[in-house]
């Protein structure tokens, strides 16, 4: 049960990097298509599992004077991993994300999730929040990936979805529509998050008015 | 494959030592409560909580400058681990409020104003000569008002901004809007931590005051009826309004501009009636306390200063334990002055108001006796205050001081606040022009003595005991004599009967400035005496340091006191600091007051690993800022009030306090006459009797 | 003292044994990495240059050491044979030469039979945009299939790009580079 | 390269393809840190000192180290640790032995060691195959412009707290509302340099 709530808390409560503001550099530079930002998202996803999981078994071993550059160790082995994994397999993509797959290693999530979370906590639970949070990002960046590549460039994984006279709006492909594209996105999330926290007030006061 | 692993391994190996040695060659003392605090930090230093990366985070919340939940990294499990090293909820916050000022100028004045050419109105006056109403500080623009995200700030009709404290959350937005710099942020730590500066607002009397009161503050709220805001806007600076109230010599009335035509403000009898407000409630009103971190401070002396440091102490959330001698707490406020002056039952309330903020109060333990320096180390106190007063009576240096009947001036008084039985004579002898002597005249007096006489080498003029204490002696029927100084003391069978005394003229002027008493020669008079009671001075008795190695080291004057500086309060022994009478001699309750709170100041950032020195900004040792040499279309000066007093027959054979309070109707009334000065700028005719100065509001 | 060998020991610990790991997987993946290189960099040009054959030359490279680059590391040089029946009749190999901004690597067809190019594909390049760049361009590559490579080729033999004569000159150096590579292992390509 | 190469160069660093604005690296610390314009100068004086020392740190370990040895593919592992370690050892001397500068510069040391911006210039200096001038030049230039877009933006956001913004988009989300205005102006500049 505490499982799962580790595990989707990543989705809503701490959904990255709309409620947890981290991980802004991937998430708007390799976003141009759905198929770039799931990929990302799915990288740091594997490093944040793995890495979570590896902290919180070594976290009785390490002394905490050094602790933070153990935790690069760490994230750095599973970066260099994931790096020659894509290389292998997905060389494509690993070319089109260039830059980030290593840049995942100062990516402050899985960072902060190491010392907020599995330097304290069990292998499982750190596995299942890293994730939960993991996958949280990893939906994140396909959801603005999906968006910008749709009206950016009228199409989905690369394949032509608007119709015929859709005019693409190359403008969210560039620099600026990534900035303003995830402004707006996190300014619609801020939106339901303040309707959600209406409603439970709002609930709790009738509970209370009840009482 | 070995190539990586070793490789990596030295790498690993390199940084590792490298960053090992130099922490340790490097080494920088830190606050360990700032080292806990960055411990439970992720260490990312990703920025996103917007200070320079989880160090600054830490020094930020450890210094209440933000939430322990401003992680943005480590979500919520990190605020509640960092909550919990500060045993506070996690969204805590020390409160802050934006307070509006004037800070006459500053760096941003030439922004907006040009007072003619120099950069502020203290410049202005100098240069224009003569008083000159204030007329920069707030532009009455009201950005501050339209930026307040919580709606606390109003432009009242006045043109001047005001803040609803319960509205205001502190978060800054006006301090930065404020173009110039009119609008800041304080706290509790700040404002203990603080001196008045020389580039804030100042009245005179705030500036003359040594705890460094917010004057024209709490009379404002006086004469507005806001009687709890007052006593909290004076117990920021002095945790003793009752009994500074009673015995303050006010030296902030001798400042005060109203003194310039007339009568000064009666300050401290305003300070009075706002503490016995609050003792007529019933209830004591508490300042805001950080919650409690757990370190422990010995504070060596229950008297004024301690009692201070104690309970500033206690307000940033140390554990305070005073150490003290007596049977009960209260030091010279308790055994020096007599109960006419300041009640008992009124000492007890107070003190026990700061007792309640967790000061642990140890009675009858005596250092060097019961506990060393050393010993209170090893029971964990991480910081020591000395304040153990001036209890040792100067000798006449006459022959006949050991005749029955011949007593050292304290050793009454401290007999009367012990509730020992203190017979005298009918004829009584006080040598001395102090507040002591003065004290154990009227206490004579009160006992039945038919003819109480005080002996002084010099003029009236001279005297240092308080005006009205003078003058209500001579009420009470005392009788001086001036010009006079003790020879011999005759006795027959060891009694004393009589005092020989030559009579003094004055000569030139010695180095405190008073002219210096020349003895007429030949001018040898005998007095018939029953008791003579030597008051002409008192000394710290520092013998009690030297019961172990640590205490002896401690540094002293020739005056016999402990040397520490005056404002930073530290000896030459870190971790030891000392205030009051024990570094200044022989001084006032105000006084000690004011050393307490620099003391606790000071060993807050010894704990914090900080500097304690002082910003040269500061406002020292009482000292006034700008003088006006007169005041110019003032409001009509009126009539001080008289403070109601008993009658003397009333007084007689007891010891009922004779003076009654003033009245809700007398304080409001006296309250009008201040004029709510600033630094240069004061109230004019015709202006609301709240504002001095229509722009800066003062 | 004792503490900071405490901590030095362990994360040097922590990194050695991360070196291994890694070294570990490097070994795993090298066979699929420089397959998945040579399958998605490689393996468009090696079929624009090359043409006829029934077998596939990814699958058949050969590669042998040519030599060792400027930090002493050996370099090997791929070669993808086109056979039919069994038989090598032309192969393709990259080669480099110097254009405007940098290195140009050509990929280079060539039937073994009569040393005629079977085609030329620009496989790296940092020349700008617009201009030198052109010669990616199949208006520029196009000339070159057919040229006999017995001597060495100049830039009259085909299509110059005007304004870009340093691209240009790149790609026909690169081109008169595997002539030479040609010449000095023919033996080891064609067999 | 010439001098006028040299000036394309810088200019193309610092403000065609600015490293923040346009390739997206050091963004954490750009919304963090930018809401004062003290501490954004504060912070680009570091970032330019950082990224141009660990520019230098990297590209040594590059040639010296990982070449030599034939283990470039450790590069991300590598340059992370001798850019953490390197900064943190800074961070402790300076601490020590100038405290002065240690406050205004030295607090945003930490926050640069993880911050994208330095390693991400470390490795674009790398795959770019600069040599050392080279590198130390586009070092100090990137840094120079993410120093220039931190402290423009900065200025931007102190003027946000008189302004009266919806609730929802209050903080980050207007933030990089107005960086994406920033980087549209930005990409002005692509024509400066060019053909």
């Amino acid at each position: 049960m505490s499982l799962m709530k580790e595990f989707t808390k990543g989705f809503w409560e701490l959904l990255p990097p709309f409620r947890l503001v981290l991980g802004l550099c991937p998430t708007l530079a390799v976003t141009t298509s759905a198929e770039n930002g799931l990929g990302m998202g799915l990288a740091t996803a594997f490093v944040l599992a793995c890495s979570n999981m590896l902290i919180s078994a070594l976290r009785k071993i390490i002394p905490s004077k050094v602790r933070i550059a153990a935790f690069i160790v760490v994230v750095a082995t599973f970066v260099v991993v994931v790096e020659l994994t894509m290389q292998a397999y997905f060389y494509a993509l690993y070319v089109k994300l260039g830059i980030f797959i290593p840049l995942i290693v100062v990516n402050c999530i899985p960072l902060g999730r190491a010392e907020a979370f599995a330097s304290s906590n069990g292998v499982l639970a750190s596995g299942a929040d890293g994730l939960g949070i993991g996958l949280g990002f990893a939906i994140s960046l396909f959801a603005l990936g999906t968006i910008r590549e749709i009206f950016g460039a009228g199409a989905f994984f690369g394949a032509h979805v608007m119709w015929s006279s859709y005019e693409p709006m190359g403008f969210l492909l560039k620099a600026p529509g990534a900035f303003v594209c995830l402004g707006l996105m996190l300014a619609a999330i801020n939106t339901i998050s303040a309707r959600q926290a209406k409603r439970k007030l709002e609930a709790a006061r009738l509970a209370a008015a009840q009482a | 494959m070995l190539v990586e692993g070793l490789a990596l391994g030295g790498l690993g190996l390199v940084a590792a030592l490298g960053l090992g040695v130099a922490a340790k060659v490097f080494y920088v003392e830190r606050d360990p409560l700032v080292e806990a605090i960055e411990g439970a930090l992720p260490g990312a230093n990703c920025g996103g909580c917007g200070f320079a990366g989880c160090s600054s985070a830490a020094l930020a919340i450890a210094s209440g400058k933000a939430a322990p939940n401003i992680c943005v990294g480590g979500g919520p499990e990190v605020g509640a681990a960092v909550a919990t090293i500060l045993g506070v909820e996690a969204g805590f916050r020390e409160p802050q409020v934006a307070t509006p000022g004037c800070t006459y100028g500053g760096e941003k004045a030439d922004l907006k104003f040009n007072y003619d050419g120099v950069p502020d109105c203290r410049a202005a006056v100098l240069l224009a000569g003569g008083p000159k109403v204030c007329d920069i500080g707030c532009l009455g623009l009201g950005t501050c008002a339209r930026a307040c995200p919580f709606g606390a700030i109003t432009i009242g009709p006045d043109n001047l901004p005001h803040v609803d404290p319960l509205l205001c959350t502190g978060c800054g937005t006006c301090e930065r809007v404020c173009p110039k710099d009119i609008i800041v942020l304080s706290n509790t730590t700040a404002r203990i931590l603080g001196f008045n500066s020389l580039k804030d607002c100042l009245a005179p009397c705030q500036s003359t005051c040594p705890a460094q009161i917010d004057i024209p503050a709490y009379i404002k709220a006086i004469g507005q009826g806001r009687f709890a805001e007052a006593v909290s806007i004076i117990k920021e600076h002095n945790p003793l309004p009752l009994v500074c109230g009673r015995v303050c010599p006010h030296p902030c009335e001798s400042a005060c501009r109203r003194g310039l035509e007339g009568d000064p403000v009666n300050i401290n009898h305003l300070k009075r009636f706002a503490a016995d407000y609050e003792m007529g409630t019933g209830q004591h009103i508490q300042p805001f306390c950080l919650p409690q971190n757990g370190r422990k401070v010995a504070i060596v002396g229950g008297g004024p200063a301690g009692l201070t440091a104690a309970y500033y102490l206690a307000r940033l959330g140390y554990s305070p334990t005073i150490f003290e001698a007596m049977p009960k707490m209260g030091g010279m406020t308790r055994y020096g002055i007599p109960e006419y002056r300041l009640p008992k039952a009124t000492l007890d309330w107070e003190i026990q108001g700061i007792l309640e903020l967790g000061v642990e109060a140890r009675c009858n333990q005596a250092m060097g006796k019961d506990f060393t320096l050393e010993s209170l180390r090893q029971e964990g106190f991480e910081a020591i205050f000395l304040g153990v007063g001036a209890w040792g009576s100067r000798n006449l240096g006459v022959d006949g001081e050991e005749l029955n009947g011949v007593l050292p001036g304290t050793s009454m008084l401290i007999d009367r606040g012990l509730d020992k039985e203190t017979p005298v004579g009918e004829k009584v002898v006080i040598i001395g022009g102090g507040n002591t002597a003065i004290d154990c005249a009227r206490t004579c007096w009160r006992l039945g003595a038919k003819e109480v006489t005080v002996l002084y080498r010099r003029s009236r003029s001279e005297m240092p005991a308080n005006d009205i204490e003078v003058f209500e002696a001579e009420n009470e029927g005392v009788k001086f004599h001036f010009l006079a100084a003790p020879t011999r003391l005759v006795g027959k069978d060891g009694k004393l009967t009589g005092l020989e005394f030559l009579k003094m003229e004055l000569g030139e002027p010695d180095a405190s400035g008073r002219r210096r008493p020349v003895p007429v020669k030949g001018s040898e008079t005998i007095l018939e005496v029953d008791n003579v009671i030597a008051a002409i001075g008192q000394f710290p008795e520092l013998a009690f340091l030297d019961g172990d190695q640590a205490g002896q080291q401690v540094e002293r004057t020739k005056w016999s006191t402990i040397k520490a500086d005056e404002e930073v309060t530290c000896t030459n022994i870190p971790g030891v600091f000392a205030g009051g009478d024990t570094v200044l001699g022989a001084a006032t309750v105000v006084q000690a007051i004011g050393m307490g709170r620099k003391a606790a100041r000071a060993i807050h950032l010894h704990l914090a690993g900080q500097d304690p020195s002082i910003s040269p900004d500061w406002v020292k040792s009482p000292k006034q800022v700008t003088t006006l040499k007169k005041i110019e279309n003032a409001p009509a000066p009126g009539q001080r009030v008289k403070m109601p007093e008993l009658h003397v027959p009333e007084r007689a054979m007891n010891f009922n306090e004779v003076e009654l309070g003033l009245t809700e109707e007398l304080a409001r009334q006296e309250s009008q006459r201040c004029l709510q000065c600033g630094l240069v700028c004061y109230r004019r005719q015709g202006q609301p009797d709240t504002i001095a100065c229509a722009s800066c509001g003062k | 003292m004792k503490e900071i060998a405490k901590l030095v020991v362990v994360l040097a610990l922590i990194c050695g044994i991360s070196g291994f790991v890694l070294a570990y997987v490097k070994d795993l993946t090298a066979g699929p990495i420089e397959y998945a290189k040579i399958k998605n960099v490689k393996e468009p040009a090696v079929h624009s240059v090359l043409s006829g054959y029934d077998n596939d030359p990814i699958k058949d490279r050969v590669s042998f050491p040519v030599g060792n680059d400027k930090y002493g590391r050996p370099v090997s040089l791929v070669v993808f044979p086109a056979k039919k029946d069994g038989k090598t009749y032309a192969v393709a190999f990259e080669a480099s030469g110097v254009g405007y901004k940098g290195p140009i690597g050509v990929m280079v067809g060539v039937d073994v039979n009569d040393n005629k190019l079977t085609g030329i594909s620009v496989v790296s390049h940092s020349e700008t945009p617009g201009l030198g760049a052109r010669i990616l361009e199949s208006g520029f590559t196009e000339p070159f299939r057919g040229q006999d490579l017995s001597k060495d080729l100049t830039k009259d033999n085909i299509q110059a790009l005007s304004g870009a004569t340093l691209s240009t000159n790149g790609v026909v150096a690169a081109v008169n580079a595997a002539r030479e590579t040609l010449a000095k292992y023919r033996d080891k390509m064609v067999n | 390269m010439s001098f006028g190469d040299y000036m394309l160069f810088i200019v193309g660093a610092v403000l065609v393809n600015n490293i923040l604005l346009a390739q997206f690296l050091g963004n954490c610390p750009f919304l963090g840190v930018s809401k004062r314009m003290d501490t954004a100068t504060g912070m680009s004086m570091a970032v330019v000192f950082v990224i141009t020392l660990a520019g230098a740190c990297t590209w040594l370990v590059q040639y010296y180290v990982l070449i030599p040895f034939n283990i470039e593919y450790l590069q991300t592992i590598f340059f992370i640790l001798v850019i953490a370690s390197l900064v943190q050892l800074v961070e402790i001397i300076m601490q020590k032995t100038v405290p002065g500068l240690y406050r205004a510069l030295g607090i945003y040391l930490p926050l640069i060691t993880t911050n994208c911006a330095v390693l991400g210039v470390a490795i674009i200096n790398i795959q770019k195959e600069f040599d050392f001038v080279q590198m130390l030049v586009f070092s100090f230039a990137s840094a120079v412009g993410y120093g220039l877009a931190l402290c423009l933006f900065a200025g931007i956001r102190e003027r946000f707290a008189l302004a009266r913004i919806p609730k929802v988009f209050e903080g980050t989300a207007l933030g990089l509302v107005t960086a994406g205005f920033m980087s549209l102006a930005f990409s002005g500049f692509a024509g400066l340099v060019g053909h």
